[in-house]
């Protein structure tokens, strides 16, 4: 994602009533520990950062803090005073608005009444106005400048266009505390400025934000402190500018990580081609010709709505392409068909890992050898026996946390199921490795953990495909594709800045200017 | 998600290469869907006309609302049920055994050779049917949404509970010589028109106007849409599931009092195995088994979509022994059909 | 032949004197009616009871008759609703020596001591006589049916049919089945009202249809003496007390009355003599009913089922019940 | 990735740093939640044997076996098909009419009243009611994995379609006379036990292997739990999902020919309302409603509890009125129980 430079404003007066003070929250999820004595103060005025691995706690804390479960044990007071109770839900509203990481969009209704859900403009008999509340929703929408007919419904929408629904309403409330939690997951770099300038505006006004992200550059960008959460546990809370970006790793870690510079290994030119992709163009009418050599890494890269997750789903044969053929390793690709693609050797990390990646009530084991039956058993029967087997060997090269295969993937943190979705990649030993978005919402050791398993298989000549528009992401390829509204429009080598990506990403060619 | 090239909120430099639908069109499609079974009904009643003049006479006409009007109504409480995203089999029993428990406490046994026990005075008919009503949708919501357990098996349950429990109090026979204010509803005509047509459409009008224009009504459609992000927009989940249940099971109670007034009796099996004509209605107009779809209006239309093709088969003088695969064809047919019409499935 | 033999010789043996009875559904008036009775007469013939209901299942009648051997009885009263499916449990239960009476119902195959039974087609012909000879040979008429999946309901359907084309060709006759529901039977006898309003008679083959037919007629003011012509003669079946009360209050004209009391007295009576080793030949009943042999090993005791009448008077030379004859089991119960 | 059985290691590297439940418990709960009913099965037993000592005698044991057996069948069909996240309410309409279309085909009108065509030679019994089955199951795909209809309302008109072709063909009446190909199966008896408890026994031995241990049968699962996830990594979701359908409606033709056969007889009702009995016996023994969870040997343990509650009830002579009340309220009662022992809702 972008880092387009805001810089951080001088902060407004920061006042000495915390806001919202959190002490000694406990609270378990059957055998989970989600939180352990943790707590926060989150004083007026500020900006304040929320970080931690994957599973640390944080949004297990924002649903405390909203109200939408209860502590096992531990206080929360709203300046000074004690919550609400849990059902009084006006009241907790009126304390905090929210953006939650997981999506609380309404498929089946309309954009404008998911924007005002349950704050319905109403006129006499209390009856519902519905053309105002429709005026509302644009006039709202229209300060985000999202274009999209209220009258829609929301399943209709992008990822993105509903993350900004999201966002949209809950900085309508007129709150004077928001929490969004990891807000930017979803957007592309334009889309995290419009954020980041709303936000600028609304604190400029006094208004308090509580912040959660992976990306460490956002929380320099626009935070003032910076809560650590590690392991259930509240472990410090600090000033921003006090804390280097080593030291702040660092404590959410546990360890001392230093996060070099991947060496880059040049390919010797004398490798065979192992993915042809000829003249593919996909239902929407996306194109993408490439080829991949054994043990090179390709970035696809583009912005929201630019192609790059249809070519790689078309070439994975998850959708059906409009033409065009995949050649890998001679061996021409049925179009749209999974089966032939794992056949041939394609491993899959797949967009959405709760939609397409995991099965959530079945183990680890049984998620990470769905691809594998073969591996795992003969003439059809399964041996429980190698399919633990393999299932601990993924455990262990991908630094799982869980306490066995038979853990079911339901009861794992978001970066530990991303972690089972890419074993579920790897356990056919690939030829051709597809990732796309792999590192979406997996903290930063993780996503060391999940790259740096792409460079050793790159290095057993496996050709991989990274589609991300994660800068970090695209930074372990050999070289990148950028896509723009369906076409590539560049191909940067190894070695590129992060502003010529980005310029690309967006549409703007700086060189051409 | 996939990423979709047609997304509209692209940059504005240039236009996305593939357009989307014009948002107008969407819009128009999605308020037709409402009307989508009209014109089903048009041809059903140009059929029926041909198949037997009578058909669009006003005396049959009266006669198809009256004998759908105690099942819409039941169809209306399962849509408000299934617009939750849960399901109410057990409307059928309640159906039943709330007129059977109030004609239980009321009529008396010197009548009726020992059925009842003359326990309450006629007055209370009304209430009583209304109580057993609000009693077993509670019940429902206390095993539902206390407990937690899947609807469907819970309702299934209580189908078989409730429809005992009426045999065992009746001794599985038909409770008759009921008072005046338990017939009166179900029999009784105004302007001409029994009372109960003018129940039902007045039920389903209060419908239109509350799914459609309240908080409240919205409040269902927000929950069975997704219940979590309805709960984080601060609706009370529970309590509203809890009251849908409730009104469902008041107005099943209140639609088996009518349906007692027109027969003046209420046989043991009152409303058995009426559930799956219920649950066809409020597919075949529209209303999703998943929730969050679907409005009052278009259970309407099914209702009377499937009572009209009824009537016309028994004026055709079907033979008996098809009559019922018929029935069942056509509501597969209807479901097939509304699937291509409406050109998504009906899920 | 007779069987109200006095249960005294039986007295020492009553406590080995088992007997199991399965009621066929608890769901109806008229078996409810039954389900009162055996009790009764079992206390009187000093009979000890098992008793299991099959709710209209044939599975559910198989594996009930398992448990009453298991159990250990010494004979078996069952109404078999399908006639056909309980021929391998009766083949069972007799090469257990168990011997079997069967109400109502008469299985297609197999041996049983004794079939107790009204004659079903019986009730049809009596219905249409009666609605044949009051409607003058012409008009028409709507025969409201149980369920085709019924033996009884279809003989009762068949008879109606012949006897109206062989005797009253010129009485056209509107069949609809109805499942034994009170709803379905409303709406489509309102549908036919719609379609011809010039109905005039009625059967229903059960009292299930009465309260909802009577309301109908209400609604369109047929509610009127037979002396006037908008009359529309209702011809109902079962006896029950409210057929019984509605005939006197001139509400209807006529009911087949089953006897459900006799079914249950002579089902238990036959089971006991059959126990005691009796046995019985055809002819005439000391009880006003006749045994006929209906094939090879296979007797019936085919008990009275009169037509009542307001009057008593009889109807094509065959003799009817006024409604209020202390006779009928509808008067006593 | 190395293929070695050997690495149950972890790395050392890097241990999980928070320490977790020992995997030893997890597992151990998981496999207990298949025995969940066991105790339940002993209480009952237990009563039973209070009740009535006859309860325990091996003459009542078979007895309570073989008339859960056809039964049973449809609850391991209903399973495979729950398993993938649909439901099939028409397999107790195929129950009948299959061995009814194959009676109708093959016997003799000369012996039974003008029923029967006498069209096939009795060999062909057997083939037939399979092959019905297997129709059943493919129409049933059609409607719902190729045009996307809803399961539940798809196979609840398939339940009326079905049964009113049944009541059709025989006029309602029973097809008796039946040839002995078709009641071998259900009227024989192997090492002096029914062949038809073997035959379920056998069934759900088959079936506990499939589903642990194939391939197929975890695909079963996947596709239950998630129907993108399980396209996603290579498996064929519409054709396991047709072939689930498909296997179920023949196992429900299979259990039906086994009834005929102890019936020696097909009547138009059979299987009628059995579905609610199916559904209370899979749920009871654990298998979820929607999808990717449960097992064939929970849904036995289902099964065998609800037949030995009535067997109880009967040997109990219970008043008849209120056995249908009984039986509902032990169904709640289990469901509620089932809920707090297994600490988790049934769904
Ligand atoms: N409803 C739940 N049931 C069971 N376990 C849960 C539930 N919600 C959270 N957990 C567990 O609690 C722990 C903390 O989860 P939480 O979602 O708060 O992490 P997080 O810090 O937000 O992680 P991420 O960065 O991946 O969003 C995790 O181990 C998670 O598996
Ligand atoms: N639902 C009902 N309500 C009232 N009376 C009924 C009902 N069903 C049947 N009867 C009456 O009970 C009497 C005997 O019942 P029975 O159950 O033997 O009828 P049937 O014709 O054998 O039907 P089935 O074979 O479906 O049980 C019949 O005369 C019928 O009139
Ligand atoms: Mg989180
Ligand atoms: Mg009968």
């Amino acid at each position: 994602m972008s880092a387009t430079p805001t810089g951080p404003t001088d902060g407004p007066v920061v006042d000495d009533r915390p806001v919202v003070e959190a002490t000694n929250i406990t609270k378990r999820f059957g055998s989970t520990l989600a939180l352990s004595e943790a707590g926060i103060v989150v004083r007026r005025g500020e900006t304040h950062a929320l970080v931690g691995r994957n599973g640390a706690g944080k949004s297990t804390l924002v649903s405390i803090l909203t109200g939408l479960q209860a502590a096992d044990t531990g206080t929360v007071t709203f300046d000074g005073e004690p919550a609400p109770p849990l059902g009084d839900r006006d009241a907790w509203r009126r304390q905090v608005a929210c953006v939650y990481q997981k999506s609380t969009i309404i498929p089946t209704l309309t954009v404008a009444e998911n924007l005002f859900l349950n704050r319905h403009a109403r006129g006499p008999g209390r009856l519902i106005r519905w053309n105002a509340l429709r005026n509302d929703a644009r006039e709202l929408l229209a300060e985000w400048s999202v274009d999209v007919d209220v009258r829609q419904p929301a399943s209709t929408l992008s990822v993105e266009q509903r993350q900004f629904v999201e966002i949209a309403r809950a900085l309508s409330f007129g709150a004077r505390f928001i929490i969004l939690d990891e807000p930017t997951a979803q957007l592309d770099g334009a889309g995290i400025n419009r954020l980041f300038g709303r936000i600028q505006d609304l604190r400029a006004q006094g208004v308090t934000f509580l912040f959660i992200s992976h990306h460490l550059q956002e929380i320099y960008e626009i935070c003032d402190q910076v809560t650590v959460f590690r392991d259930a546990r509240h472990i410090l809370t600090a000033p921003v500018a006090e804390l280097s970006r080593p030291a702040l790793v660092a404590a959410m870690t546990g360890e001392d990580v230093s996060m070099p510079e991947a060496v880059h290994r040049r390919l010797s030119a004398d490798v065979p081609v192992l993915l042809s992709v000829q003249d593919l163009v996909t239902a929407s009418g996306a194109e993408l010709s490439l080829e991949a050599k054994a043990g090179e890494v390709v970035g696809i890269a583009g912005g929201g709505g630019s192609g790059k997750v249809e070519v790689a789903e078309a070439i994975v044969g998850l959708a059906r392409p409009a033409s065009g053929t995949v050649t890998l390793d001679g061996r021409v690709l049925r179009p749209g068909s999974v089966p032939d693609a794992l056949d041939a050797g394609v491993g899959l990390v797949p967009q959405d890992r709760h939609r397409e990646g995991l099965v959530p009530l079945l183990s680890i084991a049984e998620n990470v050898t769905m691809t594998v039956p073969h591996r795992i058993g003969r003439r059809g029967l399964i041996s429980p026996a190698r399919r633990d087997a393999v299932a601990r060997q993924s455990i262990a090269d991908l630094a799982i946390k869980a306490s066995g295969p038979h853990v079911p993937v339901s009861d794992l943190s978001g970066g530990n199921q991303q972690k089972v979705v890419m074993g579920r990649a790897l356990a056919s030993d690939p030829k051709l490795l597809v990732l796309i978005t792999p590192t979406a919402g997996v903290d930063v050791r993780s996503k060391q953990t999940l790259l740096g398993v792409v460079d050793d298989v790159r290095r057993d000549g496996t050709a991989v495909l990274v589609v991300s528009d994660e800068l970090d992401d695209l930074r372990i390829c050999d070289r990148v594709l950028v896509m723009f509204q369906g076409r590539v429009v560049r191909e940067m080598a190894h070695g590129w800045s992060d502003n010529d990506l980005v310029a690309a990403m967006e549409g703007v060619d700086l060189h051409h200017v | 998600m996939s990423e979709t090239l047609s997304t509209t909120a692209s940059p504005p430099a240039s236009p996305p290469p593939s357009p989307a639908p014009p948002p107008q069109r969407t819009l128009a499609i999605a308020r037709l869907r409402d009307l989508a079974l009209v014109p089903a009904i048009i041809a059903v009643a140009i059929v029926g006309f041909i198949v037997n003049p009578v058909f669009l006479s006003s005396d049959n006409i009266i006669n198809v609302l009256q004998s759908m009007s105690e099942i819409a109504i039941v169809v209306l409480a399962q849509t408000i049920v299934l617009i939750t995203g849960k399901m109410d089999l057990s409307l059928e029993s309640t159906f039943g055994l709330a007129p059977g428990i109030a004609a239980w406490l009321i009529i008396d046994p010197a009548l009726t050779r020992g059925l009842g026990l003359d326990f309450l005075p006629s007055a209370w008919a009304v209430p009583v049917v209304l109580l057993v009503g609000a009693l077993v949708g509670a019940f429902n919501g206390l095993l539902i949404v206390r407990f937690g357990l899947n609807g469907f098996i819970v309702t299934l349950g209580m189908l078989i509970v409730l429809r005992g429990l009426l045999t065992g109090i009746s001794g599985g026979q038909t409770f008759f010589a009921l008072p005046e204010s338990m017939t009166y509803l179900g029999s009784t005509s105004w302007f001409g028109v029994p009372a109960s047509i003018w129940l039902s459409l007045l039920l389903f009008g209060g419908g239109i106007v509350v799914l459609g224009f309240t908080r409240a009504g919205r409040a269902l459609y927000a929950i069975g849409g997704n219940v979590d992000a309805a709960r984080a927009a601060g609706i009370r989940t529970d309590r509203v599931l809890w009251i849908a249940l409730i009104v469902a099971s008041v107005l099943a109670a209140l639609a088996g009092l009518l349906m007692s007034g027109r027969l003046a009796a209420v046989p043991a099996a009152q409303g058995s195995g009426a559930i799956f004509q219920v649950f066809a209605a409020a597919v075949i107009g529209g209303v999703s088994l998943n929730g969050g779809k679907g409005t009052v209006f278009g259970a309407f239309t099914g209702v009377l979509l499937l009572f009209m093709i009824i009537n016309v088969l028994t004026l055709a003088g079907v033979p008996a022994q098809w009559t019922n695969f018929l029935n069942g064809t056509v509501i597969l047919v209807a479901l097939v059909v509304s699937r291509i019409t409406g050109g998504k499935a009906q899920t | 032949a007779g069987c109200n033999r006095d249960s005294g010789d039986g007295t020492g043996t009553g406590s080995n004197q088992l007997v199991g009875v399965d009621y066929p559904r608890s769901d109806t008036d008229f078996w409810n009616s039954y389900i009162k009775y055996v009790p009764q007469y079992a206390q009187e013939l000093g009979v000890e009871l098992k008793t299991t209901n099959s709710q209209n299942d044939i599975a559910n009648l198989i594996s009930n008759t398992q448990t009453f051997m298991s159990q250990g009885v010494k004979g078996v009263v069952m109404a078999p609703q399908d006639t056909a499916a309980i021929a391998p449990t009766l083949s069972q239960l007799e090469s257990r020596d168990i011997p079997v009476v069967t109400i109502d119902t008469r299985p297609d195959t197999g041996k049983v001591f004794m079939v107790v039974r009204a004659d079903n087609r019986a009730y049809g012909t009596k219905a249409c006589q009666f609605l044949g000879t009051k409607l003058g040979g012409k008009g028409k008429v709507v025969m409201l049916q149980g369920g085709l999946d019924s033996i009884n309901g279809r003989d009762r359907t068949e008879a109606f049919n012949e006897c109206m084309q062989k005797e009253f060709p010129e009485i056209t006759v509107f069949g609809e089945a109805t499942d034994w529901k009170a709803d379905v039977a409303a709406s489509k006898l309102q549908t036919r009202f719609a379609s011809d309003p010039d109905i005039k008679g009625i059967y229903m083959q059960s009292s299930f249809a009465l309260s909802g037919t009577l309301q109908i007629l209400k609604q369109r003011g047929l509610q009127v003496p037979p002396t006037d012509p908008k009359h529309v003669f209702v011809v109902s079946n079962d006896g029950i007390p409210e057929e019984l009360k509605h005939i006197g209050e001139g509400l209807i004209d006529a009911t087949v009355s089953q006897p459900a009391d006799l079914y249950a007295k002579y089902g238990l009576e036959y089971v006991k003599a059959a126990i005691e080793g009796k046995t019985f030949q055809p002819g005439p009943t000391e009880h006003g009913s006749n045994i006929i042999q209906v094939r090879d090993g296979l007797l019936e005791d085919q008990l009275p089922a009169p037509l009542v009448t307001l009057d008593g008077a009889p109807i094509a030379g065959e003799p009817t019940v006024k409604f209020d004859d202390a006779s009928l089991w509808g008067n006593n119960a």
